[in-house]
């Protein structure tokens, strides 16, 4: 062998780190809660939208946001929508039982950045609020970093709106604006009904001194941009995360590609100017 | 006390198939005795119109699972006669080879996995396994034995994929069957186990004789089971197979779907037992040795012993084998794609000693190599109407024996024969 | 090491020796083609083998190799497999396409993995003596490499000039004697072969140079070669199967007869293939085979240049003579791209 | 975790399947760690109405056969069907083009009025009940059967290769039958068995069914360029997808 750029790691990237499920909150039909130790008793050490691999041994492992805030010292919390195999197992662990981590990977919101001193708008689709919720937190937590806050909120419908105390909690916080809608009210709901866009244009943004951090699904994306730019917010000040099929969390199996970029190293959280000509990205 | 008996054995376990046994006596009068195959007919010979010639024995070999290379071969035998194609030696050595890895497999399975449990008094091999660990660790071992020589023979273990008119799409490799060789030889301590097993409980089989025509391909000098003409024991003449029709001479009962056959009685038998009457005095010394061991005397005419035979062949399979890979080895493997036909519109018929017994594929083509008819003639056809007639025999003499005892003794009998259900009513 | 001489008796009782020494896998005939396989004896090595159906990637990324082992209660174990091993024979432009390899797997995150077998391989490299129908190595700029391999073998006339470049090259030369220096005449005919080889190895012919390649992609995502050429993708994935040059893999766990303890396994993946893309509950994000089957050229031609510096093909053609419907030709496709620019 | 009840059943077809099974040899004993068969005709004597999984080989060709198969149905928790005719009909839907009075008068001459040789369609089981795992090919792949006993005794669903054959030959190294000029079904057929067929120097006659997308228009494209007709495509089709086969686009 020659290359001498072939400098061993011995660390094996594809190893997880055994954790347990320490406990387990139903959030929604689909959506449960996770709080989740390490085993070494280290912390995860990520940053507001980062991923973690789970493994549910013997099932495979799935890509998920980290949804509590680096701030909590003591385990970490995941949301997970059963959607598939490993997500489904994952709802069929018990609190105690065994799980695999590997991260955190990819990129975060730049709350340590660019965010610090701004406006800051969180628009969530879905359960785009999960891995959101860890830079809610955060910024909330260092609330002094900030400009004004303000979290959108849009779901399909009231049954699937998650962390209903926090929510509260936010549309209760004077410093925080927080407004919601449903794409479909049912009997009880007072609150707003029809797409997130609609929020936009209401929500008192200040484009020159905002920093939007968006995350739900590809769809949403296509019409919050459009409205974000009716109000002159400019593509360097919004963050979106995208969403692929992944394997190794580490840029070597492939599949996340979004043209050259990869949504594990690359992303997920890209700034929208990176991605404006990526053809396959929105 | 005169005697009222009633079984109903729906569908007789271990066996590959569905038979039924259903015996009536009033008072002593037996009113219903029978032997009843209600598999569902998959009608083979009609769907075989219109395929092409390459694709004969793809389709046929899916008559049956457990001999689909007994299928295949005689297939192929039938296209290359109606087609004119000729083949190397080596194509038939290897073939012949092939051949005997399926019937090991094959006797080895119903041995070990079918007849046994019966022979010890249980219900399946899953209880050997704690009683005869050591006889259940060997059967399975010649039982992988047979698979990975079809496997490496015919491209894999059941529906082979090797086999093709005119020779081989793959060949073995010298060392593969070097390696071959040698595994045989390992087993054959594994077979005297199994056959000293099966003489300890052989007292066990009822000793019941009948009188019975058998029937097998018979070859001069050679236990035979892929070439020859169509011998009986009801008669000195041998018949080439191309007239097997006049062998079989088929026809269908009410109590089944599949065809019955009848020769020089009211019916034949095939299989192990019939190609032992046939043709004991060639066999291999091992094997003639263990047919003494086991007390198997030619003619034998006891059909629980047929289980017995295929001991015996279990055996000769194996010496044979070893002494067709050093023919083999000693020409050396050559490589040779397989050879093509002239199409040409002709009929053809193909015979081979299915682990059950002789099997004739016989198919008409037209001059696009197109299958205008089919006639497929299975073992266990020609083996029905035999137990038909052992059940009447029988019965009268077990009469007054208990309900359960009689029922096993026919099912037992049933076993004996191996039958291929869903394989004769193809 | 200084270029020596080899006379094809010597080469003959080197490569015995080497066999006696070490697991030495080379090109031997397979039916009308030819296959890496292990060297049982020497005059089984095929030397003038056109191409391989499978690049040497096989040793160094097996189709399914295990990457840990588990236990549903928790327990999490690395497996490195491989065993040293000698790849004899490696035709030049799959030298280049290992480098790329090594290059793919160390950076940014060293794939440990791979490493490990990777650190066991010995190469042994030899110029290309017949050249297959569908090669264009030198079009790439793999028909001769300058490194990259442990030893070198070339056929110059009557007997191979060998060169080592390592230790490891000088430990397995080592077991061919006291070796004689190629003299200045052998030297003069190899650099000849080697300029040869620049003509040999284009069977077919880029019409723009390697280097063009990425800037012709930048400009032809809507080209209609696209989807005209697609039209006929079974999405059988048998261009990127046989790609010494691609990387992309799955990953499954698989547990024991014990339900308790497993694998977990990684296993040969490809972007043409339909379900690449597909998240849970359905969502594909390349649907369309002519997304996926220009993926295939961009993360070739740029995307992974863009990343690591090099257009992901060495030329070898295996790709276009593995696609039963002639869609694969990565000249075919660039030139058609040409051909509008 | 209690062992789950196993029964087995077959319907027509060649048996091969449960002979698979068999074939595992040794690690039969593993599997009967797992789970407990609680009928299974073809090996053991025992009988049992009680089960969790039904894994049902063969196809239905009769209406007595179709209620038997619902009652199966209604009993498991679990239905997995084993090998082609469970999954596509297999080879006895050739018989589904011709009608039933000719077929019985093929077959049986003189005797095919009588009423027992009675037939209908072969059918799938999917096109009867719902079926929850289907384990393809002709015969089954054990490496398969292995993986969805052990998936299912876990809990989780197995998962089915949806790309072609192409790509397991690839990683045998196996050569092409289209160099050979001869039709392979392997670019539209669902991977899974590991190729055996090719690499046994024939080939793919398409036992494991089709992709779910399979580009069968491309499939009759290059016919032509192998000196082959679309017609020797939709033939070779009609062995294990007849349904797919006829009728053929494009023709
Ligand atoms: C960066 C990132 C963050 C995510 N965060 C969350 C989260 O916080 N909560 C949540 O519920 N879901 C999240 N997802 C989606 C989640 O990864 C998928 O729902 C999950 O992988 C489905 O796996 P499965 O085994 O249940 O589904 P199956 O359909 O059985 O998928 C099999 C395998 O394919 C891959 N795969 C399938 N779908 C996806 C997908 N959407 N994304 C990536 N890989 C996929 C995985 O390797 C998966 O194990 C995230 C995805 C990404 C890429
Ligand atoms: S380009 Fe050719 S080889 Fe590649 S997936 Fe499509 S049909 Fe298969
Ligand atoms: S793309 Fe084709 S020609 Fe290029 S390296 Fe890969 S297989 Fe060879
Ligand atoms: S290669 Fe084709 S015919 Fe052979 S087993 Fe696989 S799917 Fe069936």
């Amino acid at each position: 062998m020659t290359a001498e750029a072939l400098i061993c790691s011995d660390r094996d990237l594809y190893l997880p780190q055994p954790a347990t499920v320490v406990s387990k909150t139903v959030l929604t039909a689909t959506e449960t809660l996770f709080e989740i130790r390490l085993d070494s008793g280290e912390e995860l050490k990520h940053m507001p939208g980062q991923f973690v691999e789970v493994t549910v041994p013997g099932v495979g492992e799935a890509p998920i946001s980290v949804s509590s805030s680096p701030d909590r010292k003591d385990g970490f919390e995941l949301v997970v929508r059963r959607a598939g195999r490993v997500t489904s197992a994952m709802h069929d662990r018990r609190c105690g039982e065994k799980l695999g981590i590997r991260g955190p990977f990819g990129t975060h919101y730049p709350v340590d950045g660019v965010m610090r001193g701004r406006d800051i708008v969180f628009i969530a689709g879905g359960i785009g609020l999960a891995p959101l919720r860890s830079a809610i937190h955060w910024v909330l937590n260092h609330r002094q970093d900030y400009g004004k806050v303000t979290v959108l909120y849009g779901t399909k419908s009231p049954a699937e709106r998650l962390f209903l105390d926090e929510l509260s909690d936010w549309s209760c916080r004077p410093d925080v604006t927080f407004m919601e809608t449903v794409d479909r009210a049912d009997a009880n709901w007072k609150g707003n009904v029809g797409v997130i866009t609609k929020l936009i244009p209401t929500a008192g943004i200040d484009a020159a001194r905002t920093v939007v951090a968006a995350c739900g699904p590809p769809i949403m994306y296509k019409f919050v941009i459009v409205s974000l730019y009716a109000i002159d917010v400019m593509d360097e000040s919004i963050y979106v995360s995208l969403e692929r099929r992944m394997k190794c969390g580490i840029g070597k199996c492939g599949h996340c590609q979004i043209n050259g970029l990869y949504a594990c190293t690359d992303g997920p959280v890209f700034n929208h100017a990176d991605i404006l000509r990526v053809q396959e990205a929105i | 006390m005169p005697k009222t008996i009633d079984i109903d054995v729906h569908h007789v376990t271990r066996i590959e198939g569905h038979g039924n046994i259903r015996i009536q006596a009033v008072d002593g009068k037996v009113n219903k005795v029978e032997w009843q195959v209600p598999e569902a007919p998959r009608f083979f010979e009609a769907m075989l119109r219109g395929r092409s010639w390459q694709e004969v024995q793809t389709v046929v070999s899916r008559i049956c699972g457990i001999c689909s290379f007994a299928h295949s071969l005689a297939a192929i035998k039938a296209v290359e006669s109606a087609l004119g194609i000729e083949i190397s030696e080596q194509t038939d050595r290897l073939r012949m080879l092939a051949f005997g890895g399926e019937q090991l497999e094959s006797h080895i399975l119903h041995i070990g996995y079918l007849v046994a449990p019966d022979l010890v008094g249980v219900s399946s091999v899953v209880s050997l396994v704690k009683s005869h660990p050591e006889v259940v660790a060997a059967v399975i071992r010649a039982h992988r034995l047979g698979n990975e020589w079809m496997e490496l023979l015919g491209g894999r273990r059941t529906h082979p994929v090797s086999f093709r008119p005119g020779g081989f799409g793959k060949l073995p490799k010298e060392s593969e069957l070097k390696e071959l060789t040698g595994r045989l030889e390992q087993i054959v301590p594994d077979l005297s186990l199994i056959a000293q097993t099966v003489a300890a409980l052989a007292s066990r089989l009822p000793a019941f004789d009948r009188p019975t025509e058998y029937v097998a391909l018979v070859e001069p000098g050679v236990y035979t089971f892929y070439h020859g003409m169509i011998g009986s024991t009801d008669a000195p003449e041998r018949l080439p197979v191309d007239r097997f029709e006049q062998v079989a001479n088929e026809y269908l009962s009410p109590q089944s779907t599949a065809k019955w056959t009848r020769w020089h009685r009211d019916s034949y038998a095939v299989g192990a037992l019939a190609r032992f009457n046939l043709n004991h005095s060639h066999l291999h010394p091992l094997a003639t040795r263990t047919g003494t061991m086991l007390g198997l005397k030619p003619p034998c005419c006891n059909p629980y012993m047929n289980s017995v035979a295929q001991v015996v062949e279990a055996v000769e399979v194996v010496e044979a084998g070893m002494e067709q890979i050093d023919a083999l080895l000693t020409c050396g493997i050559k490589s040779e794609a397989p050879r093509k036909p002239k199409l040409q519109a002709g009929s053809g018929v193909g015979a081979v000693e299915a682990p059950r017994g002789t099997l004739f594929h016989k198919y008409a083509f037209d001059g696009n190599g197109i299958c205008t008819t089919a006639n497929i003639c299975i073992p266990t056809n020609q083996n029905h109407a035999n137990i038909q007639k052992d059940f009447e025999a029988m019965l009268p003499i077990v009469i007054d024996r208990d309900e359960t005892e009689i029922r096993l003794l026919l099912e037992m009998l049933v076993r004996a024969y191996d039958p291929c259900v869903s394989c004769s009513t193809h | 090491m200084s270029p020596k001489k080899l006379s094809l008796p010597t080469m003959n009782d080197w490569v015995a020796a080497l066999i006696r020494e070490h697991r030495v896998f080379g090109p031997q005939a397979k039916g009308d083609r030819f296959a890496y396989d292990l060297l049982g004896c020497a005059a089984d090595l095929r030397l003038d083998h056109d191409v391989t159906i499978l690049p040497p990637r096989k040793y160094l990324m097996p189709p399914t190799e295990v990457l840990i082992t588990f236990t549903r209660s928790g327990k999490f174990e690395s497996v490195m497999e491989g065993e040293p091993l000698v790849l004899f024979g490696v035709h030049p432009y799959d030298v280049a396409a290992i480098a790329q390899m090594d290059r793919y797997f160390t950076q940014d995150h060293a794939d440990s993995h791979y490493l490990a077998r990777r650190k066991k391989v010995t190469i042994v490299a030899c110029d290309v003596q017949s050249a297959s129908e569908n090669v264009f190595a030198a079009c790439m700029g793999t028909a001769t490499v300058p490194d990259g391999f442990d030893v070198l073998l070339t056929l110059v006339g009557e007997t191979y000039v060998v060169e080592s470049r390592t230790a490891a090259g000088d430990a397995l030369l080592a077991l061919a004697g006291v070796l004689e220096d190629a003299d200045a005449v052998s030297l003069g005919r190899r650099e000849q072969l080697w300029m040869d080889a620049q003509k040999l190895l284009r069977r077919q012919n880029l019409r723009c140079r390697v280097e063009d390649l990425p800037g012709l992609l930048d400009r032809s995502y809507e080209h209609p070669a696209w989807r005209q050429k697609s039209e006929l993708c079974f999405s059988c994935g048998s261009c990127v199967m046989v790609c010494p040059s691609c990387f992309c893999f799955d990953v499954q766990d698989e547990v024991g007869w014990d339900l308790v303890s497993g694998e977990r396994r990684r296993q040969w993946d490809g972007c043409l293939l339909t379900q690449f893309a597909c998240v849970a509950g359905g969502h594909n994000f390349r649907r369309l085979r002519e997304e996926r089957y220009r993926h295939r050229f961009y993360r070739k031609g740029k995307y992974l240049h863009d990343r690591c510096g090099f257009v992901a093909c060495v030329g070898c053609g295996r790709c276009a003579a593995a696609c039963t419907s002639g869609i694969a030709s990565p000249v075919a496709l660039y030139n058609s791209l040409l051909e509008d620019q | 975790m209690a062992k789950p009840r196993v029964a087995i059943f077959d319907f027509a077809c060649c048996e091969g399947c449960q002979l698979q099974i068999i074939n595992m040899e040794e690690a039969i004993l593993d599997l009967l760690n797992v789970v407990q068969p609680v009928e299974w005709r073809e090996a053991i004597s025992d009988h049992s109405d009680e089960y969790d999984i039904a894994l049902v080989e063969g196809s239905i060709t009769r209406p007595e056969d179709e209620e038997r198969l619902k009652d199966i149905r209604r009993r498991a928790k679990i239905l997995v069907a084993l090998g082609a005719c469970a999954t596509t009909g297999g080879v006895n839907k050739l018989k589904n083009h011709i009608n039933s009075d000719e077929l019985k008068r093929c077959v049986y001459g003189a005797a095919a009025a009588m009423p027992h040789l009675d037939t209908s369609p072969t059918r799938s089981l999917r096109e009867i009940v719902k079926v929850d795992v289907e384990v393809h090919g002709c015969p089954m792949s054990t490496r398969e059967f292995v993986n969805v006993v052990r998936c299912l005794a876990t809990g989780t669903t197995p998962v089915t290769p949806n790309y072609p054959v192409c790509v397991e030959c690839k990683m045998r190294e196996t050569i092409c039958r289209y160099e050979y000029n001869e039709v392979c079904l392997g670019i539209i057929t669902r991977a899974g068995c590991d190729a055996p067929c090719p690499a046994g120097g024939q080939w793919c006659f398409g036992c494991r069914g089709l992709v779910d997308d399979p580009n069968v228009n491309a499939a009759n494209d290059i016919m032509a360029k192998y000196g082959r007709t679309a017609d020797d495509l939709r033939r070779r089709m009609e062995l294990f997808n007849s349904t797919e086969a006829r009728p053929c686009p494009r023709q």
